[in-house]
Parts: C-alpha cells; structure tokens; sequence
C-alpha cells in the first residue's frame, strides 16, 4: 500500500477563449522580454509572460535612480525604457513564439493612435495570445489623466478593437476614485479582461540630503504595501463587469494569489515578487495549489469570485 | 541555468570598523563565480529586496565563497548578525567578469573602501593564471598585479585576503596621511605615472570603489591613455536584469540604450564606454 | 568649561495665524477627542490635537471587525462612530477649552447643508482653533464620490466659510487622479490650508474563510505602507496653492515628519503611529528636533520646502 | 497616568504545547495589575500592533508580573523567542477588573484554553483577600473560588500557576473526555447546577474563552439567573480607547453608544449588557 493519492488541483483557467496552464502570470515590466525568465527558470510552469510595455519610437527611460524601497513596497520610474515596436517585432516576438509559455504582450502609447499602430503591428503576428493595452502608467506625461478618463478609455479601446482580432486586456490606474467606471468603459468599448491595478503614484525623500529619491522625482508605488488597494479595486471590478478581472498588486505568496481569485479575479500577475526571485511566480502557483488541496477545491475556477460577503 | 541558491554560513570574521568577511558553504557558486561578479543575497523575511555583495574569494574545493562587507543599513547589520550555519537565499553568480589585460599590460587594481572586495579576487586569479603558465618556474614579479587602495583613514584600511603567497604588493593612501599616501589613491596613481614609476603605455586599470572616485580615475586613465575598466555599484532591485532599475548612462547609446543595465550588462564597464 | 551650549531648534510654525508649538498634531480618530491622549501624556507637548470627525446626528459606527493590520498598515471601516454634535459641544468641548493644547475640531456630513450647519454650531465656540473638513472618508456612502469633485468641494468650503470666521482646514482623499485640482478648489473657495491625505480605498480577506476581514468589506488604509502616496500629494499641493499644507499619512517617526516639512508641509499629523503609543507625537516631535540640530537648521520653519528638485 | 512601560523578560516557561508562561520584571505594572486588565506589548519592531495578553501573575514585592500565552502568529512567535533579559515595550496595565462578588454570592470562574489567565489571578486575589479578612483564621473553603476549565483535550490543559496554596480546586471538562467532564465546560456547569451541585441563586460566574463559549455561558447564566461577567477578546490596534476598533455590540446602545470599546470599558462585561 503506497501513500494515499490525492490528485493535484486543475489550476488552469480560459481567458477570453485562451486556456492557461495556471492563473499565475507575470506583470508588465517586472520580467521583460523574457530572456531572463527563460534563462534562470522553466517558463513552461508560467501561466503566461506578460512583457514589459512596448511603444511605438524607441525610449531610453529616466536617469538613475529609478527604484526605492519603501515600508513594505517600492517606487519606481523607470520610464518605460524599451526598444520601440519595431526592434520588439524582430528581435523579441521570435523567442516569446518559441517560449513554451503563453504571451500577453503590453503596448503604451502618448495618444490613442499610438495605441491603434501598435495594435496594427502586432495583429496576426504569431505568439501574441492576448493584447494588453497599458492605460494606467504614472510614469508618462499623461498617463494618469487620460487612463482615469473613462470616455477617452473608451475610444482607445474602442479605436484598437477595429484593427485587431487579438483579444484586450486593458490595464487599469488606481489614481482615481472610480476604477468601476474605467472598467466599464473599457468593457463597452470591446476588452475581453480587465487588468488592474498599476502602481499608485508615490514619492520618498531623502531626509539627509533634502532630495528626491528618484530621479524623476515621483515614481509608481508597488509591492505588499498596496495588496490591500488593489484588492477593493478588484472587488469594484468585477461588481460592475462581467468580462474576467486580472488582479495585480503586492502578491508575494500563493495565499495573496488565492485572495484575489476568492474576490473574483480570474488570473493574477505577480510583478515586484519577481525581483525578490525569478522563480516567485512558479513558486506561487505551487503554494496556491497547496492551498486548494487543503480547501479539497478541485480546480481553481471554483475558488473564482467564493467570497461570502 | 539555475542562480537561486542556499548558501549555508561557515564563519564571520570582524576585519575591521564594521567590517566583516562572512564565508558561504555553496559549492555551484563557489566553482563558477569570477571576479568582478555578485552574489544577491536575501538578508532576512523583512527586506523587500537583496543586497549585492561582489565575490571576494572562493574555494572551490572546499565549496565556499566569501564576501567582504560594510555595516551600513539594515541589510548589512542582519547578514552580519546571522549564525554560522544560518541558510541564506542567494542568486548568483551574477553580472560580467573582469576583461584579461591587453597583451603587455599589467594590471593596477584601484579600489576605494569595499571596492577592494572583487578587485582582491581579480588579484588572486590574475596572479593563480600567472603561476599556472610558469609551470613551476619563477614568475616575474613585476608583471604581478599591483593594488592600490584608498580610504579616509588607517583605520579603515584592510589587508587583502590570502594574496601574500603570490607576493602581491599593495599601496596604500588615506585621506590624512596615516597611511601610506597623503591624499586620494588617484592622486597617487598620477603622480606615479609622472614620476615614471608607472608605464601609461604597459598598464591597465581595473577601479571599483565609490562613484565619485571612479569618475576621477576614469578621467585620468583618459588623460595618459591608460585602458580602464571600472565595476559599478547601483541600487539592485532585481540583480538579474528585468527590473531595469541599475542603469547607467552610455556614451553610445541609441535612443533605446541611452541606458545599461548595470546588474547583466556589468558590473564591469569600460569606462570609455560610460557617462558617470 | 561646561559643555558646548546649543539651543534647541525652535519648533514653532504658525498656519491661518495661528501659532502652533510643534507642527506634530494628532490626526483626526486617532487620538479621539483628547481624553486618553490627556490621561496618558502631556498634551501641552502636542502641536494640536485633531478630533475625531463629529457629525450632526450621532453614529453607530460600523459592525466589528472594524480594523485589520496590512503589510506595513491597517485597514479600518471605523464608519464614523461618534456622540453628534450637540453632545460634543456639551461634554467635549469644555475639555478641548481646559487642555493646554491647540484643538483642531473636525466635522463630517453627508451634505453641504450638513457642514455648513455644523460650522454654524461651532462658530465663536471657544477652543476650537481651527476646523477641519473631512471631505474624504472612505467610509461614508459619498465620501469619496463628492470629495473627488472639485466643483462639489469649492460649493461645500465656500458655503461653509460664510457660516463662521474660524480658520478652515480642508481634508482631501488621495482617491483621485488629480488631488492638486482639489486643493485649488478648496483654496478658491477660502479654505484657509489644506491637509492629505486620508486613508486609501483598501480590502483585506480571509483565505481559509472565503471571507472580508472588515464588517465593512472595503475601508481605509493607512500607517507606513501610504507615505510614499502621502508625499506625491502634499508636493503636487504645494506647487498648486498659497495656503498651508498639513501633511498626513504613515508617519512614524521624526525623519518622516521631516521629509513631509521638506516637501512644502507647514505642518504634520500622526494617525497611526499613535496607536502603538499614545507618546508617538511627542517623541517624533523630539525627534524632529533632534534632526534639526544635526541639520544645523535653527527653526523648523527654514526646513519648510527646502526640496531640492 | 503613565502607561508606557520597558518591562525586562525575566523567564519564559513552556507549560503546555506552544504554550508559554512569561514573566516580566516592570515594579509599576506589577503594583498596579488586577485581575481583568491587560498589558499590550510590542513583540518586535516589525509589528504595526501590539498583542493583548492578561495579566497571569503579579508579584508586586519583586516587581513582576506573568502572562501566559499561545504560539498564534507572528506577534507570540517572537514573544516567545525573546531572550531572558529582553526589553519589550509594553502599555498598561489596561482596562477594567473583574467586579467583586455580589455579597453571598459564590465566585465561579468559567474558561477556556487560554481564558485561564485573567481568572488565575482573579481567583488569586479573591482567595488572598479571603485570608486577609480570615487574619489567622481557617477560611471557609466552601467560599473559595471555583475553577471550571475546558478544553478540545488534556493535552492542552495547563495548570493554572500556584492556586494550591489556597486549596482552590479546578474542574475539568474536555472535548473528548480525556480529562474530566466529557463534554464542554458550559455543558458540565448545567449539568452541576441541575443535580444542584451548584446554586444559582449562590453563585456570579465570570468568564473568559473563545467567543462562541462566553455567548453560550451567558445564555445558559441568563436562564439560571446567575449574575454572568465576561471577558472579551478582540483585536486591539491601541488598547488605550482611541481607534474605536475593539468594539462589542451593547444592549441598551443610543444611537451613538451602539458599540463600547472593549479595551477601554471592558474587557470584563456584565453578559447582560451586550450583543455577542
Ligand atoms: C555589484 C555590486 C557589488 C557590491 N559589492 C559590495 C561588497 O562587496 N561589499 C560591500 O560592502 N558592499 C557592496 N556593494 C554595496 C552593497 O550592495 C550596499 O552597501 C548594501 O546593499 C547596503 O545595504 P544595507 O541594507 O546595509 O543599507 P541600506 O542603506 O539600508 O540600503 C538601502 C537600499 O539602498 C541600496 N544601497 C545602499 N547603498 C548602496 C550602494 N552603495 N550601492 C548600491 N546600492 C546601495 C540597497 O541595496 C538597498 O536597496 C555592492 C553593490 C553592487 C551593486
Ligand atoms: C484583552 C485581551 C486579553 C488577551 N489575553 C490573552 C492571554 O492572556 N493569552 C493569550 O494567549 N492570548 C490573549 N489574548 C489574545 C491575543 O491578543 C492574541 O492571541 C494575539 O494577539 C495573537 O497575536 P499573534 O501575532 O500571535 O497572532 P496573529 O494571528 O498574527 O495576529 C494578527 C492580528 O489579529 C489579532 N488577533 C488574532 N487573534 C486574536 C484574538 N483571539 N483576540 C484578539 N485579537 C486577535 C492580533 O492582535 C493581531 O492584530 C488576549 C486578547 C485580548 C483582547
Ligand atoms: C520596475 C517596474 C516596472 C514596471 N513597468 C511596467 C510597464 O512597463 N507597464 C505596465 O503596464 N506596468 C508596469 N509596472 C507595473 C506592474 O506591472 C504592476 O502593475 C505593479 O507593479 C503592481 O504589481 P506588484 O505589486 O506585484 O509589483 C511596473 C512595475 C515595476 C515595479
Ligand atoms: C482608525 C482610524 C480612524 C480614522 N478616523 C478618521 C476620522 O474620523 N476623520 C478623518 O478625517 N480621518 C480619519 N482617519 C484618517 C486619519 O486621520 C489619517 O488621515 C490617515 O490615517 C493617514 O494617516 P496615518 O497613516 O498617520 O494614520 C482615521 C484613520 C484611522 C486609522
Ligand atoms: S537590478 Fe534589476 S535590472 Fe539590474
Ligand atoms: S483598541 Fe483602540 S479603542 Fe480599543
């Protein structure tokens, strides 16, 4: 007689018609292109690489320095620095279409028709499984103002829905005091998911030398610090929607991954964990799947939207 | 390839004014670390990120590596504090490796404070291949790596780890004088050159110590002509280059690589290549 | 010889002409309306105590569990539990008269109508130095809808300030995409100074119950997690008004407050930290001096905007 | 009054599984505790909050005071660890005590799990104060406090500290009847009162434990028409009145006082005056 057998919980999930291995995902900006992932883990085990956010023109980003600790989360103003659509075409979509892993590549633009050539571009290409339309940044001139705009998130969406058959996630701001309304737009408009939360905007002081921090003086707050925000934005979400929510913000472990899915999100994104390890991601799949072994759920979706409130 | 290790501790050794070496028992990185490279290392649940640490020495017969370190934030006090036999979550061996000199160039290792940690290790292996090519004969002393190193005062200056078998000198200033040189190691650097106890044309430095200083070596490495290599230190949220975090400016760059990243494009750099 | 002699910085700042003693003051509903604070410490050390926002009619206050701790934070969904106006005028405000301490009192209303007769309650009473709008709660049905509009809070200050001479404070919520345009409504409108933040829109859940750890579902956050958010809002304030800025939102100690007066703050408040220890203000306001000494600034107020940015 | 104290670890004593009785070297806290109140410490730095624990023992001469507790989280976890000599930061003593026995009334003292503490030191002073008033004499060992404890098993049940001196006996009751009553320790006191081993009409109970128990405790005491207080526990982010968030559902609430502050106008309630 061998130890008794218990079959491992189904973690996969469909996300606007994609199936994934897990609900796990990586966040935009927290594991770039790719390389590195591949390079120092199994990508195989990843619910999807979503990719650091791609514009049209080429961006060097902000002067050093970028990052900050803060109690429990941290700031950064990267600045988008990325290679521009076209260098990303040639020289990155080849190995996410080689990557035994699904692809959610992230686009941002200044204007809607940025976000409407980009989508173009990446149309019909190979190894795109899902489009994530980043609306949300804190780090671009107007990022904030036009992704709490809920009528200009609507005609983005709407503008990108015509020229492309990959389906939308649009990725959502928490510096607002409406994320449902942004959410519904973007439902309205044609997302197949939402995505939320982006970083909260933030700034930290170095009290010695009476100067900011970050080089770009204010930066976008992430990390354990904002779990709690980024929970009541899904709970909002998935109130006023009915199109799957993919929660983001401060996961660290497969319990916070659990708490986001028992409020209703259908997938996560694990973003600033990563830098703690590259393996964070297939390290939480793991313990959420032990998690829903002790609750005897078979499969992940029945944990999907259980809170009893 | 796989970085995420638990290195288990061995010893730590106080060397100076809160300064300690601490030994690893980690033998994958104890056999592929170079000089010039980093381990990241987990100082304990509260941090939300690593602390890079260059790699100082390393036995890979024993399987251990060790790091030289400076108390300055919480990070360093807990590492300092662990108990031997402490596991520790390190990533690594990270970041590039030290360039071999030119052909008929000898190295002058330029460190300032903790930036004497990877150079020691350069030292070690530069003078180890020295030994290896000699097959048993003598070697020539002079082509031997030469350290210098600054720091404000005696006190803070500590002897290089191990290198006495291969006869490796160092050089020593401090900013008042108590020992060896009065004034910053640059200065020293120029004035040997000027004086003629150091050939521009036969040399090659290799610096890592505080921003300010390599800036000033750079610059006057350019001025006689010297080939310079400097590893830089950053704020490393990630250390294995997703995060671009680390950057550092280049003099090259393209609109997108106006910025590389410091933690997989170096640390090592050459400091034509760079804008401090 | 004695020791070399040096004078303790001076901590005085002065808002709406009001002299304060220190620009460490309480938060509102962290020091309740001055009876523990008065059991337990010295309240003539305190820059100002900060009541507990009042409201017309008295308030149950939301079911328990009203608090949950975060990462680095908390959550509550206190929900405003307080006696009403009319008993804190008769049992409260004789105290606040006695303490030997400035009294900030802050009011709370579900109208414009409500703040405005509020006011009228409270103008020409003695004690009170100034008053304080809470425009922001979380935890009220509207709080953070009507807050985050800039027409709504110029009607309710301007209405308010033809009610009563006392100096106004408004409070404002950092939900919102733009909490500068706020402020400038509130200064437009006569406010006399400004303070942020409130608590952030937050949820915490259970794993192992499926369940909300707030009675309330969502409340707000606050403690060190937020101060990065805190500081982004008062620096965008301050570029955008005249008036004073209060700064609020996880300080603990006497080098936060510090960063906050670097900023542009004239003054701080301290919520959380005081439930570690009623002392909490004290101690950060000895610690703020003692960072003065080191800084060899003479007067808190030459620290006030000194960011170089 | 000043309630902010650095109390000195003293010793720590496992007394069960996870379970530890901790005593505290801080003279005023030990003068001033009475059975009821609470201290609320700050296990370590990393904590927002501090943790509620009773007060277990005083020793007023030698200015000690002990808590017992259970490992939970994280906060018990390093309070539990801490070295002999630590200093913890701790308020208090905090909150309201145990009212004394309405005259001719019998005191019982119902717990569970860790709901012993504040009923130890009641039965303490209730049984000191009997030999005081007794000056020499033998007291009435009918009079003495009774403790009646329950458990989920015997495993988990802890000898409340030094009540033999007095005599004072302690019942049992366990989930799976492997110490004592079989059954709950609400259930046995029915039973006791229904075979008349127990006289309502004799008796005040006073009770700490797990929610769910108080409540039943209260509704079995209501039927009896025993005169009930309880102790509650609940989370406490200040404990010294000021966050409103340890509140308990009253009675007799106005509009306003709906809810009462647990760690200010309890911990100890009259059953009949709230809402479990
Ligand atoms: C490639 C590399 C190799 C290094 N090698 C060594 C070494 O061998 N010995 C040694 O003593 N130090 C070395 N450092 C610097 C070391 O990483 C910092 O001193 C250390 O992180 C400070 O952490 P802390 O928690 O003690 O201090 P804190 O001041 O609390 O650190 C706060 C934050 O700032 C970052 N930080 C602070 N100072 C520095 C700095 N000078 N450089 C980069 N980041 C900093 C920390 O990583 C952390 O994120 C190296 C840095 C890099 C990038
Ligand atoms: C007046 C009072 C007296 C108490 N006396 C004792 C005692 O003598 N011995 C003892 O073992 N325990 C006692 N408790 C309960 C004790 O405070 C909690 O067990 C302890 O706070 C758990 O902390 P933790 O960090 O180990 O666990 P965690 O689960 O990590 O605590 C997380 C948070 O929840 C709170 N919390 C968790 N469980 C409880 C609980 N049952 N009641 C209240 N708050 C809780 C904690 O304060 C903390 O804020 C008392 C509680 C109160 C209110
Ligand atoms: C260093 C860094 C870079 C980021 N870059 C992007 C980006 O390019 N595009 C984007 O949509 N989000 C970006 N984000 C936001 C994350 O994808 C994520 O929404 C946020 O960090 C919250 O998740 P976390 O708390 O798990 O990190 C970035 C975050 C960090 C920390
Ligand atoms: C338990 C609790 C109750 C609060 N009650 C009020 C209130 O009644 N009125 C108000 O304007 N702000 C209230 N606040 C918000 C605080 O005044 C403060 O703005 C916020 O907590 C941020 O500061 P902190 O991080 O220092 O706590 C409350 C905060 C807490 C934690
Ligand atoms: S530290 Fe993250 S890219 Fe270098
Ligand atoms: S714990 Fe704060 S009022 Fe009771």
């Amino acid at each position: 007689m061998g130890p008794k057998k218990t079959k491992a919980p189904d973690l996969h999930v469909t996300i606007a018609g994609v199936e994934f291995a897990t609900p796990i995902w990586t966040a935009s900006g927290t594991a770039g292109t790719g390389e590195e992932i591949e390079r120092h883990t199994d990508p195989s085990k990843l619910g999807a690489l979503v990719t650091k956010s791609v514009s049209l023109e080429p961006r060097p980003g902000h002067p050093y320095p970028r990052t900050c600790e803060t109690a429990s989360g941290m700031l950064n103003c990267i600045g988008l620095q990325n290679k521009g659509i076209d260098a990303f075409i040639a020289e990155e979509l080849p190995r996410l279409q080689r990557m035994k892993t699904r692809a959610v590549v992230n686009i941002v633009g200044n204007s809607i028709d940025d976000y409407v050539e980009l989508a173009k571009r990446l149309d019909g290409q190979d190894g795109v499984d899902l489009l994530e339309l980043n609306l949300s940044c804190p780090n671009v001139e107007k990022g904030i103002d036009q992704g709490s705009d809920p009528s200009w998130i609507g005609e983005c969406v709407a503008g990108v829905r015509t020229v492309t058959k990959t389906p939308l996630v649009v990725k959502l701001t928490p510096n607002t005091n409406n994320i449902a309304a942004l959410a519904v737009a973007a439902e309205q408009a044609g997302a197949d998911a939402i995505s939320a939360i982006n970083t909260l905007v933030g700034m930290a002081v170095h009290h010695w030398k009476l100067s900011p921090r970050l080089s770009n003086v204010t930066g976008g707050l992430s990390g354990p610090a904002i779990k709690p925000v980024a929970l009541a934005a899904v709970y909002k979400i998935v109130r006023a929607v009915e199109i799957p929510v993919i929660g983001i913000g401060g996961i660290a472990n497969g319990l916070d991954a659990a708490e986001f899915l028992i409020v209703g999100a259908s997938a996560v994104q694990v973003g600033t964990a990563i830098f703690r390890s590259p393996k964070a991601p297939i390290d939480i799949a793991q313990q959420l799947s032990d998690y829903l072994a002790q609750m005897e759920v078979e499969s992940v979706s029945n944990l999907v939207g259980r809170l009893e409130a | 390839m796989n970085i995420t290790h638990t290195s288990r501790l061995v010893s730590t050794k106080a060397v100076g004014p809160a300064i300690y070496q601490q030994r690893f028992h980690q033998p994958t990185v104890a056999r592929s670390a170079h000089a010039g490279q980093f381990v990241h290392v987990l100082p304990d649940g509260h941090n939300l990120f690593r602390r890079a640490l260059s790699v100082y020495a390393t036995d890979p017969d024993k399987g251990t590596f060790d790091v030289l370190h400076q108390v300055l934030g919480e990070g360093t006090r807990s590492l300092s504090r662990l108990e031997k036999g402490a596991e520790v979550d390190t990533l690594g061996p990270l970041g590039n490796r030290f360039p071999a000199p030119p052909k008929g160039r000898r190295a002058i290792l330029v460190g300032g404070g903790l930036g004497m940690a990877p150079l020691r290790l350069w030292a070690y292996e530069l003078a180890g291949a020295m030994v290896k090519r000699a097959r048993g004969n003598e070697i020539d002393r002079k082509r031997l790596p030469l350290i210098m190193l600054g720091a404000r005062t005696k006190d803070l200056t500590t002897k290089p780890y191990k290198l006495g078998k291969f006869g490796i000198r160092v050089q020593w200033a401090t900013d008042d004088g108590s020992r060896g040189y009065h004034g910053t190691i640059v200065m020293r650097l120029r004035e040997d050159v000027e004086k003629e106890l150091l050939d521009p044309e036969r040399s090659v430095v290799y610096g890592c110590g505080p921003e300010p200083m390599m800036a000033a070596l750079a610059e006057e490495c350019e001025s006689f002509s010297i080939p310079c290599y400097v590893s830089l230190e950053r704020s490393m949220p990630c250390g294995f280059g997703v995060c671009m975090g680390c950057v550092v400016r280049r003099r090259d760059g393209s609109a997108y690589e106006t910025f590389s990243r410091v933690c997989r494009d170096g640390p090592v750099f050459n400091a034509a290549d760079i804008i401090f």
